[in-house]
Protein backbone atom coordinates (compact mmCIF):
# COMPACT_ATOMS: atom_id res chain seq x y z
CA UNK A 1 0.00 0.00 0.00
CA UNK A 2 2.62 2.22 0.78
CA UNK A 3 4.68 1.36 -2.41
CA UNK A 4 2.04 3.09 -4.51
CA UNK A 5 1.56 6.70 -2.25
CA UNK A 6 5.22 6.56 -3.16
CA UNK A 7 5.42 5.46 -6.55
CA UNK A 8 2.66 8.48 -7.39
CA UNK A 9 4.92 11.16 -5.00
CA UNK A 10 7.72 10.39 -7.15
CA UNK A 11 5.62 10.86 -10.31
CA UNK A 12 4.26 14.01 -9.06
CA UNK A 13 7.85 15.12 -8.04
CA UNK A 14 8.91 14.27 -11.64
CA UNK A 15 5.67 16.51 -13.36
CA UNK A 16 6.71 19.29 -11.56
CA UNK A 17 10.42 19.26 -12.58
CA UNK A 18 8.83 18.67 -16.58
CA UNK A 19 6.68 21.07 -16.32
CA UNK A 20 6.98 24.45 -14.08
CA UNK A 21 9.09 27.23 -15.13
CA UNK A 22 10.15 29.00 -11.88
CA UNK A 23 12.96 27.35 -10.31
CA UNK A 24 11.84 27.76 -6.85
CA UNK A 25 9.27 24.84 -7.97
CA UNK A 26 11.88 23.04 -8.83
CA UNK A 27 13.42 22.52 -5.11
CA UNK A 28 9.71 22.12 -4.06
CA UNK A 29 9.81 19.04 -6.10
CA UNK A 30 12.83 17.42 -5.54
CA UNK A 31 12.11 17.73 -1.89
CA UNK A 32 8.95 15.87 -2.60
CA UNK A 33 11.02 13.26 -4.28
CA UNK A 34 13.46 12.90 -0.98
CA UNK A 35 10.21 12.38 1.14
CA UNK A 36 9.42 9.63 -1.37
CA UNK A 37 11.75 7.88 -1.52
CA UNK A 38 12.41 8.42 2.34
CA UNK A 39 8.85 6.52 2.64
CA UNK A 40 9.80 3.66 0.36
CA UNK A 41 12.98 3.05 1.98
CA UNK A 42 11.30 2.81 5.48
CA UNK A 43 8.18 0.56 4.12
CA UNK A 44 11.07 -1.73 2.96
CA UNK A 45 11.55 -2.98 6.64
CA UNK A 46 8.31 -2.75 7.80
CA UNK A 47 6.95 -6.03 9.45
CA UNK A 48 3.40 -7.09 10.39
CA UNK A 49 2.50 -7.39 13.85
CA UNK A 50 6.42 -6.15 15.03
CA UNK A 51 6.95 -3.86 17.52
CA UNK A 52 9.50 -0.23 17.36
CA UNK A 53 13.41 -1.54 17.24
CA UNK A 54 13.93 -0.18 20.99
CA UNK A 55 14.69 -2.62 24.07
CA UNK A 56 12.11 -1.19 26.55
CA UNK A 57 10.28 -2.33 29.82
CA UNK A 58 7.03 -2.60 27.30
CA UNK A 59 9.81 -4.91 24.90
CA UNK A 60 12.49 -6.50 26.99
CA UNK A 61 13.15 -8.93 24.18
CA UNK A 62 13.87 -8.85 20.68
CA UNK A 63 10.08 -8.97 18.15
CA UNK A 64 11.27 -5.90 16.34
CA UNK A 65 10.79 -4.41 12.71
CA UNK A 66 14.11 -3.84 10.98
CA UNK A 67 15.67 -1.29 11.59
CA UNK A 68 18.68 -0.99 9.33
CA UNK A 69 16.39 1.49 6.60
CA UNK A 70 15.95 3.25 9.56
CA UNK A 71 18.96 3.79 10.12
CA UNK A 72 19.74 5.13 6.91
CA UNK A 73 16.92 7.65 6.37
CA UNK A 74 17.90 9.40 9.76
CA UNK A 75 20.88 10.83 8.19
CA UNK A 76 19.37 10.93 5.05
CA UNK A 77 16.99 13.52 5.96
CA UNK A 78 19.68 15.71 7.66
CA UNK A 79 21.63 15.87 4.45
CA UNK A 80 17.81 17.09 2.64
CA UNK A 81 17.84 19.92 4.57
CA UNK A 82 21.47 21.17 3.62
CA UNK A 83 21.37 20.60 0.17
CA UNK A 84 18.41 22.46 0.39
CA UNK A 85 19.49 25.20 2.28
CA UNK A 86 22.35 25.39 -0.32
CA UNK A 87 20.33 25.41 -3.59
CA UNK A 88 17.88 27.90 -1.94
CA UNK A 89 21.33 30.31 -1.10
CA UNK A 90 22.34 29.74 -5.39
CA UNK A 91 19.06 30.53 -5.89
CA UNK A 92 19.24 33.70 -4.18
CA UNK A 93 22.61 34.49 -6.23
CA UNK A 94 20.34 33.85 -9.47
CA UNK A 95 18.25 36.27 -8.46
CA UNK A 96 20.92 38.99 -7.89
CA UNK A 97 22.15 38.39 -11.22
CA UNK A 98 19.08 37.84 -13.58
CA UNK A 99 16.64 39.63 -11.33
CA UNK A 100 14.30 37.06 -12.52
CA UNK A 101 13.72 32.87 -11.38
CA UNK A 102 11.86 32.50 -14.90
CA UNK A 103 13.61 29.89 -16.56
CA UNK A 104 12.45 31.31 -19.60
CA UNK A 105 13.43 34.68 -19.16
CA UNK A 106 16.75 33.60 -18.05
CA UNK A 107 17.46 32.13 -21.12
CA UNK A 108 16.38 35.31 -23.02
CA UNK A 109 18.48 37.57 -21.02
CA UNK A 110 21.60 34.99 -21.56
CA UNK A 111 20.91 34.86 -25.53
CA UNK A 112 20.81 39.24 -25.55
CA UNK A 113 24.13 39.28 -24.22
CA UNK B 1 1.39 20.41 -24.79
CA UNK B 2 4.45 20.56 -22.11
CA UNK B 3 1.76 19.12 -20.06
CA UNK B 4 0.44 16.43 -21.78
CA UNK B 5 4.28 15.33 -22.45
CA UNK B 6 5.31 15.50 -18.62
CA UNK B 7 1.91 13.83 -17.48
CA UNK B 8 2.81 10.71 -20.03
CA UNK B 9 6.22 10.62 -18.84
CA UNK B 10 5.62 10.30 -14.86
CA UNK B 11 2.78 7.49 -15.99
CA UNK B 12 5.22 5.81 -17.47
CA UNK B 13 7.24 5.92 -15.06
CA UNK B 14 5.06 5.11 -12.01
CA UNK B 15 3.94 2.17 -14.35
CA UNK B 16 7.53 0.88 -13.90
CA UNK B 17 7.64 1.29 -11.01
CA UNK B 18 4.29 -0.73 -10.54
CA UNK B 19 5.78 -3.38 -12.62
CA UNK B 20 8.89 -4.08 -11.22
CA UNK B 21 6.81 -4.59 -7.67
CA UNK B 22 7.03 -8.46 -8.20
CA UNK B 23 10.92 -8.44 -7.27
CA UNK B 24 10.03 -6.50 -3.95
CA UNK B 25 8.85 -8.63 -0.63
CA UNK B 26 5.40 -7.76 -0.13
CA UNK B 27 4.45 -4.87 1.84
CA UNK B 28 4.15 -6.22 5.71
CA UNK B 29 5.73 -9.42 5.26
CA UNK B 30 9.39 -8.29 5.11
CA UNK B 31 11.90 -11.65 6.24
CA UNK B 32 14.63 -9.78 8.70
CA UNK B 33 17.85 -10.10 7.06
CA UNK B 34 20.89 -11.51 8.32
CA UNK B 35 22.89 -8.80 9.00
CA UNK B 36 19.70 -6.90 10.59
CA UNK B 37 19.60 -10.28 12.99
CA UNK B 38 23.11 -9.88 13.79
CA UNK B 39 22.97 -6.25 14.98
CA UNK B 40 19.21 -6.42 16.75
CA UNK B 41 21.20 -9.57 19.03
CA UNK B 42 24.19 -7.54 19.27
CA UNK B 43 26.53 -10.20 18.06
CA UNK B 44 28.43 -8.79 15.31
CA UNK B 45 31.55 -11.35 16.04
CA UNK B 46 29.13 -14.41 16.59
CA UNK B 47 28.29 -15.21 20.52
CA UNK B 48 25.00 -15.96 19.64
CA UNK B 49 23.11 -14.99 22.90
CA UNK B 50 19.52 -13.45 23.56
CA UNK B 51 19.61 -9.95 24.86
CA UNK B 52 16.75 -8.97 27.04
CA UNK B 53 16.20 -5.83 28.87
CA UNK B 54 17.80 -4.50 32.46
CA UNK B 55 19.50 -7.76 32.62
CA UNK B 56 22.51 -8.51 29.81
CA UNK B 57 25.59 -6.90 30.15
CA UNK B 58 29.19 -6.20 28.64
CA UNK B 59 27.29 -6.72 25.59
CA UNK B 60 29.53 -5.14 22.33
CA UNK B 61 27.17 -2.42 22.46
CA UNK B 62 25.10 -1.54 25.02
CA UNK B 63 22.50 0.95 23.91
CA UNK B 64 18.86 -0.03 23.75
CA UNK B 65 18.00 2.03 21.02
CA UNK B 66 19.13 -0.22 17.84
CA UNK B 67 18.59 2.35 15.41
CA UNK B 68 21.58 4.40 17.44
CA UNK B 69 23.49 1.25 17.88
CA UNK B 70 23.58 0.94 14.12
CA UNK B 71 24.16 4.61 13.37
CA UNK B 72 26.61 5.20 16.12
CA UNK B 73 28.69 2.49 16.51
CA UNK B 74 28.38 -0.42 14.05
CA UNK B 75 28.57 2.49 11.06
CA UNK B 76 30.07 4.87 12.60
CA UNK B 77 32.37 5.99 9.95
CA UNK B 78 29.49 5.89 7.45
CA UNK B 79 28.03 8.67 9.93
CA UNK B 80 31.26 10.35 9.67
CA UNK B 81 31.24 10.67 6.14
CA UNK B 82 27.67 11.96 6.34
CA UNK B 83 28.72 14.84 8.98
CA UNK B 84 31.05 15.85 6.31
CA UNK B 85 28.87 16.25 3.65
CA UNK B 86 26.60 18.12 6.23
CA UNK B 87 29.61 20.19 6.75
CA UNK B 88 30.65 20.62 3.46
CA UNK B 89 26.76 22.55 2.41
CA UNK B 90 26.96 24.43 5.36
CA UNK B 91 30.25 25.87 4.11
CA UNK B 92 28.86 26.01 0.34
CA UNK B 93 26.04 28.36 1.98
CA UNK B 94 28.60 30.38 3.70
CA UNK B 95 30.44 30.83 1.16
CA UNK B 96 27.79 31.47 -1.63
CA UNK B 97 26.33 34.28 0.78
CA UNK B 98 28.89 36.19 1.91
CA UNK B 99 27.39 38.65 4.33
CA UNK B 100 28.96 40.25 7.17
CA UNK B 101 25.88 42.61 8.38
CA UNK B 102 23.09 41.09 10.12
CA UNK B 103 19.86 42.37 8.02
CA UNK B 104 17.77 44.51 10.12
CA UNK B 105 14.18 45.70 9.45
CA UNK B 106 13.96 49.11 11.47
CA UNK B 107 10.99 48.02 13.83
CA UNK B 108 10.62 46.16 17.45
CA UNK B 109 9.59 42.17 17.05
CA UNK B 110 6.11 41.71 18.77
CA UNK B 111 6.33 42.41 22.41
CA UNK B 112 4.27 39.30 23.47
CA UNK B 113 7.26 36.93 20.79
CA UNK B 114 10.32 39.08 23.05
CA UNK B 115 9.09 38.39 26.52
CA UNK B 116 7.95 35.06 25.63
CA UNK B 117 10.90 34.07 24.19
CA UNK B 118 12.72 34.77 27.35
CA UNK B 119 11.02 31.96 28.90
CA UNK B 120 10.79 29.72 26.08
CA UNK B 121 14.11 29.60 24.82
CA UNK B 122 15.66 27.59 27.63
CA UNK B 123 13.07 25.05 27.40
CA UNK B 124 13.31 24.31 24.00
CA UNK B 125 17.57 24.04 24.34
CA UNK B 126 16.83 22.20 27.00
CA UNK B 127 14.40 19.89 25.48
CA UNK B 128 16.96 19.86 22.47
CA UNK B 129 19.89 18.41 24.91
CA UNK B 130 17.23 15.93 26.51
CA UNK B 131 16.95 14.72 23.41
CA UNK B 132 20.80 13.80 22.32
CA UNK B 133 21.44 12.80 25.87
CA UNK B 134 19.09 10.18 25.32
CA UNK B 135 19.77 8.95 22.36
CA UNK B 136 20.64 5.53 23.35
CA UNK B 137 17.47 5.26 25.56
CA UNK B 138 14.36 6.68 23.36
CA UNK B 139 14.35 7.65 19.89
CA UNK B 140 15.99 10.55 19.08
CA UNK B 141 19.77 11.16 19.30
CA UNK B 142 21.77 13.91 17.77
CA UNK B 143 20.86 14.74 14.87
CA UNK B 144 16.94 15.37 15.70
CA UNK B 145 18.12 17.51 18.93
CA UNK B 146 20.95 19.78 17.13
CA UNK B 147 18.00 20.46 14.55
CA UNK B 148 15.54 21.44 17.94
CA UNK B 149 18.51 23.41 19.49
CA UNK B 150 18.76 24.80 15.56
CA UNK B 151 15.04 26.06 15.67
CA UNK B 152 15.51 27.78 19.25
CA UNK B 153 18.30 30.01 17.62
CA UNK B 154 15.56 31.06 14.87
CA UNK B 155 13.67 32.13 17.11
CA UNK B 156 15.81 33.89 19.37
CA UNK B 157 16.77 35.33 15.52
CA UNK B 158 12.87 36.30 15.34
CA UNK B 159 12.63 37.58 18.32
CA UNK B 160 15.91 40.00 18.64
CA UNK B 161 16.87 42.94 16.57
CA UNK B 162 20.37 42.86 17.56
CA UNK B 163 21.61 39.70 18.24
CA UNK B 164 24.19 38.09 15.68
CA UNK B 165 25.90 34.43 15.66
CA UNK B 166 29.09 35.01 16.65
CA UNK B 167 32.37 33.26 16.22
CA UNK B 168 31.11 30.17 18.92
CA UNK B 169 29.24 28.66 16.44
CA UNK B 170 32.02 28.20 14.12
CA UNK B 171 34.01 27.24 17.26
CA UNK B 172 31.67 24.57 18.82
CA UNK B 173 31.34 23.06 15.30
CA UNK B 174 34.91 22.56 14.83
CA UNK B 175 35.85 21.51 17.87
CA UNK B 176 32.86 18.69 17.91
CA UNK B 177 34.00 17.49 14.42
CA UNK B 178 37.50 17.27 15.46
CA UNK B 179 36.65 14.86 19.01
CA UNK B 180 34.75 12.87 17.02
CA UNK B 181 37.87 11.72 14.42
CA UNK B 182 40.20 12.12 18.06
CA UNK B 183 37.51 9.41 19.99
CA UNK B 184 37.87 7.29 16.70
CA UNK B 185 41.47 7.85 16.71
CA UNK B 186 41.57 7.01 20.19
CA UNK B 187 39.93 3.59 19.68
CA UNK B 188 42.31 2.81 16.54
CA UNK B 189 44.96 3.11 19.51
CA UNK B 190 43.29 0.75 21.84
CA UNK B 191 41.43 -1.85 20.08
CA UNK B 192 43.05 -1.83 16.30
CA UNK B 193 39.90 -0.88 15.22
CA UNK B 194 38.52 3.16 13.55
CA UNK B 195 36.25 3.95 16.02
CA UNK B 196 35.26 1.10 18.00
CA UNK B 197 34.09 0.90 21.21
CA UNK B 198 36.40 1.01 23.76
CA UNK B 199 34.58 1.69 27.02
CA UNK B 200 32.74 -0.71 28.87
CA UNK B 201 29.04 -0.97 27.78
CA UNK B 202 27.35 -1.38 31.01
CA UNK B 203 23.88 -2.74 31.66
CA UNK B 204 21.05 -2.72 28.29
CA UNK B 205 18.57 0.41 29.49
CA UNK B 206 21.12 2.17 32.47
CA UNK B 207 21.73 6.08 31.32
CA UNK B 208 25.54 5.28 32.12
CA UNK B 209 25.89 2.80 29.69
CA UNK B 210 26.80 1.82 25.71
CA UNK B 211 30.43 2.76 26.02
CA UNK B 212 31.18 5.51 23.56
CA UNK B 213 27.69 6.02 22.11
CA UNK B 214 26.50 8.66 24.06
CA UNK B 215 29.62 10.71 23.65
CA UNK B 216 29.82 10.19 19.96
CA UNK B 217 25.72 11.48 19.89
CA UNK B 218 26.41 14.08 22.21
CA UNK B 219 29.38 15.49 19.74
CA UNK B 220 27.15 15.24 16.67
CA UNK B 221 24.05 16.63 18.61
CA UNK B 222 26.55 19.72 19.23
CA UNK B 223 27.70 19.97 15.54
CA UNK B 224 24.78 19.71 13.85
CA UNK B 225 23.18 22.28 16.17
CA UNK B 226 26.44 24.62 15.16
CA UNK B 227 25.78 24.15 11.59
CA UNK B 228 22.05 24.34 10.99
CA UNK B 229 22.38 28.09 12.92
CA UNK B 230 25.24 28.75 11.23
CA UNK B 231 22.91 28.54 8.15
CA UNK B 232 20.29 30.23 9.64
CA UNK B 233 22.72 32.92 10.31
CA UNK B 234 24.01 33.04 6.91
CA UNK B 235 20.77 33.08 5.45
CA UNK B 236 20.33 36.39 7.69
CA UNK B 237 23.49 38.23 6.27
CA UNK B 238 23.56 40.51 4.09
CA UNK B 239 26.39 42.03 1.86
CA UNK C 1 -4.63 0.42 9.94
CA UNK C 2 -5.09 1.09 6.36
CA UNK C 3 -7.64 2.67 6.28
CA UNK C 4 -5.47 5.30 7.86
CA UNK C 5 -2.60 4.43 5.56
CA UNK C 6 -4.94 5.30 2.38
CA UNK C 7 -6.85 8.44 4.28
CA UNK C 8 -3.18 9.85 4.87
CA UNK C 9 -1.88 8.53 1.54
CA UNK C 10 -4.80 10.22 -0.62
CA UNK C 11 -3.80 13.85 1.58
CA UNK C 12 0.16 13.80 0.68
CA UNK C 13 -1.18 13.36 -2.89
CA UNK C 14 -3.63 16.36 -2.61
CA UNK C 15 -0.85 18.42 -0.72
CA UNK C 16 2.06 17.21 -3.23
CA UNK C 17 -0.08 18.57 -6.17
CA UNK C 18 -0.84 21.98 -4.54
CA UNK C 19 2.50 22.77 -3.44
CA UNK C 20 3.55 22.08 -7.55
CA UNK C 21 0.07 23.77 -9.09
CA UNK C 22 0.01 26.65 -6.70
CA UNK C 23 0.16 30.33 -8.19
CA UNK C 24 1.91 32.12 -4.82
CA UNK C 25 5.23 30.88 -3.74
CA UNK C 26 4.13 30.96 -0.05
CA UNK C 27 1.58 28.78 -0.60
CA UNK C 28 3.77 26.37 -2.09
CA UNK C 29 6.10 26.07 1.12
CA UNK C 30 2.83 25.79 3.81
CA UNK C 31 1.80 22.97 1.68
CA UNK C 32 5.04 21.28 1.59
CA UNK C 33 5.17 21.96 4.98
CA UNK C 34 2.15 19.51 5.27
CA UNK C 35 2.97 17.11 3.42
CA UNK C 36 6.44 16.72 5.62
CA UNK C 37 3.81 16.42 8.71
CA UNK C 38 1.74 13.63 6.95
CA UNK C 39 4.63 11.59 6.10
CA UNK C 40 5.64 11.65 9.86
CA UNK C 41 1.85 9.83 10.44
CA UNK C 42 3.16 7.07 8.41
CA UNK C 43 6.21 6.83 10.01
CA UNK C 44 4.77 6.57 13.22
CA UNK C 45 2.20 3.98 11.63
CA UNK C 46 5.80 1.67 10.17
CA UNK C 47 6.79 1.85 13.38
CA UNK C 48 9.95 4.08 13.05
CA UNK C 49 9.76 6.88 15.60
CA UNK C 50 13.90 7.87 15.09
CA UNK C 51 12.90 9.03 11.74
CA UNK C 52 9.82 10.43 12.67
CA UNK C 53 11.37 12.60 15.41
CA UNK C 54 13.75 14.04 12.91
CA UNK C 55 11.28 14.33 10.01
CA UNK C 56 8.99 16.56 12.39
CA UNK C 57 11.56 18.94 13.83
CA UNK C 58 13.34 19.22 10.27
CA UNK C 59 10.38 18.95 7.49
CA UNK C 60 8.16 20.77 9.70
CA UNK C 61 10.64 23.16 11.09
CA UNK C 62 13.98 24.17 9.59
CA UNK C 63 12.63 23.18 5.56
CA UNK C 64 9.96 25.67 5.64
CA UNK C 65 11.99 28.43 7.60
CA UNK C 66 15.06 28.30 5.66
CA UNK C 67 13.11 28.33 2.17
CA UNK C 68 11.01 31.64 3.64
CA UNK C 69 14.26 33.21 4.73
CA UNK C 70 15.25 32.52 1.17
CA UNK C 71 12.38 33.99 -0.64
CA UNK C 72 11.78 37.05 1.88
CA UNK C 73 15.39 37.79 1.06
CA UNK C 74 14.70 37.92 -2.71
CA UNK C 75 11.80 40.64 -2.23
CA UNK C 76 9.29 38.40 -1.13
CA UNK C 77 6.25 37.02 -3.50
CA UNK C 78 5.85 37.81 -6.66
CA UNK C 79 3.56 36.57 -9.22
CA UNK D 1 -10.43 6.42 35.16
CA UNK D 2 -9.94 4.67 31.14
CA UNK D 3 -13.78 5.56 30.32
CA UNK D 4 -13.05 9.39 31.47
CA UNK D 5 -10.14 9.48 29.46
CA UNK D 6 -12.09 8.40 26.43
CA UNK D 7 -14.61 10.64 27.10
CA UNK D 8 -12.23 13.45 26.90
CA UNK D 9 -10.53 12.27 23.80
CA UNK D 10 -14.19 12.35 22.42
CA UNK D 11 -14.67 16.24 23.64
CA UNK D 12 -11.34 17.15 21.95
CA UNK D 13 -12.13 15.70 19.05
CA UNK D 14 -15.65 17.59 19.04
CA UNK D 15 -13.43 20.78 19.67
CA UNK D 16 -11.26 19.80 16.72
CA UNK D 17 -14.25 19.82 14.46
CA UNK D 18 -15.63 23.08 16.08
CA UNK D 19 -11.97 24.96 14.98
CA UNK D 20 -12.18 23.50 11.75
CA UNK D 21 -15.66 24.57 10.63
CA UNK D 22 -14.47 28.03 12.09
CA UNK D 23 -11.71 28.25 9.44
CA UNK D 24 -14.22 27.51 7.13
CA UNK D 25 -16.80 29.70 8.36
CA UNK D 26 -15.33 32.75 9.13
CA UNK D 27 -15.33 35.96 7.33
CA UNK D 28 -11.39 37.27 7.68
CA UNK D 29 -8.21 36.48 8.97
CA UNK D 30 -8.56 37.66 12.21
CA UNK D 31 -11.91 35.77 12.88
CA UNK D 32 -9.96 32.66 11.26
CA UNK D 33 -7.00 32.53 13.53
CA UNK D 34 -9.51 32.77 17.06
CA UNK D 35 -11.44 29.71 15.55
CA UNK D 36 -8.14 28.08 14.74
CA UNK D 37 -5.97 28.57 18.05
CA UNK D 38 -8.65 28.76 20.82
CA UNK D 39 -10.87 25.93 19.58
CA UNK D 40 -7.78 23.45 19.07
CA UNK D 41 -6.37 24.83 21.83
CA UNK D 42 -9.06 23.50 24.33
CA UNK D 43 -8.79 20.03 22.05
CA UNK D 44 -5.61 19.49 22.48
CA UNK D 45 -5.54 19.53 26.32
CA UNK D 46 -8.49 17.57 26.21
CA UNK D 47 -7.01 15.01 23.70
CA UNK D 48 -3.94 14.72 25.53
CA UNK D 49 -4.84 14.61 28.99
CA UNK D 50 -7.49 12.11 27.58
CA UNK D 51 -4.39 9.33 26.42
CA UNK D 52 -2.49 10.22 29.95
CA UNK D 53 -5.59 9.04 32.23
CA UNK D 54 -5.75 5.73 29.65
CA UNK D 55 -2.72 5.10 30.23
CA UNK D 56 -0.88 6.47 33.37
CA UNK D 57 2.40 5.75 32.33
CA UNK D 58 2.08 8.35 29.78
CA UNK D 59 0.40 10.84 32.34
CA UNK D 60 3.69 13.39 33.36
CA UNK D 61 4.39 13.80 30.07
CA UNK D 62 1.30 14.81 28.89
CA UNK D 63 1.09 17.45 31.65
CA UNK D 64 4.58 18.63 30.47
CA UNK D 65 3.64 18.34 27.39
CA UNK D 66 -0.04 20.70 28.40
CA UNK D 67 2.29 23.37 29.80
CA UNK D 68 4.35 23.69 26.55
CA UNK D 69 1.21 24.02 24.03
CA UNK D 70 -0.12 27.16 26.81
CA UNK D 71 3.59 28.85 26.88
CA UNK D 72 3.35 28.61 23.13
CA UNK D 73 0.19 28.16 21.35
CA UNK D 74 -1.34 32.13 22.15
CA UNK D 75 2.51 33.40 20.95
CA UNK D 76 2.23 31.96 17.75
CA UNK D 77 -1.51 33.31 17.45
CA UNK D 78 -0.77 37.28 18.19
CA UNK D 79 2.32 36.59 16.04
CA UNK D 80 0.61 36.00 13.39
CA UNK D 81 -2.28 38.30 13.96
CA UNK D 82 0.36 40.92 14.02
CA UNK D 83 2.12 40.22 11.28
CA UNK D 84 -0.62 39.92 9.07
CA UNK D 85 -2.22 43.68 10.90
CA UNK D 86 1.40 45.13 9.53
CA UNK D 87 1.12 43.53 6.33
CA UNK D 88 -2.45 46.28 6.12
CA UNK D 89 -4.79 43.13 5.37
CA UNK D 90 -8.19 44.90 6.44
CA UNK D 91 -10.78 42.74 8.72
CA UNK D 92 -14.39 43.15 8.13
CA UNK D 93 -16.68 46.15 7.03
CA UNK D 94 -18.47 44.51 10.18
CA UNK D 95 -15.66 45.18 12.61
CA UNK D 96 -15.84 48.04 14.26
CA UNK D 97 -13.32 49.09 16.68
CA UNK D 98 -9.66 48.73 15.34
CA UNK D 99 -7.80 48.93 19.26
CA UNK D 100 -4.81 48.66 17.45
CA UNK D 101 -4.00 51.55 14.97
CA UNK D 102 -1.05 53.40 15.83
CA UNK D 103 0.15 49.79 17.10
CA UNK D 104 2.99 49.86 19.97
CA UNK D 105 5.16 52.52 17.88
CA UNK D 106 5.12 54.69 21.70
Amino acid sequence: MVYYISFILIGIGIYGILTQKNLFKFLVSLTIIDTAINIFIISLGYIEGKDVPIYSKYTPVANFVDPLPQALVLTAIVIGVGTLALGASLLVRVYEKYETLEVEEIAVKEARK
Amino acid sequence: MRRVFALLISLGLILFFVNSLSILPEYGNVELSKVSNAYINKSVNGNNEKVKFGESKDLEDGAANVVTSIVVDYRSFDTLGEVTVLFTSALGVGLILHGFKRKTYGRLPNFILRVSVGILLPLILLFGVYVFVHGHLTPGGGFPGGTIIAAGILLLYLSNEEFDLSKTSKFVESYAGSLYIVVGLVGLAIGGVFLINFLPTGVVGDLFSAGIVPIVYILIGFKVGAELSGVIADLYREG
Amino acid sequence: MTIATIFVGILMIISAIYAIEAKKMLDSFISLSLLSLLSVFLFVIMKAPDVAITEASVGAGLTTAVLILALRRIGGDEE
Amino acid sequence: MITVGYFLIAFGAFFYFLGGLGILRMPDVYNRLQAGTKATTLGSFSVILGVGLVNLDYLPKALVIIAFIALTNPVGSSVLARASYLKGIKPTDKTKVDEYKGGDEK
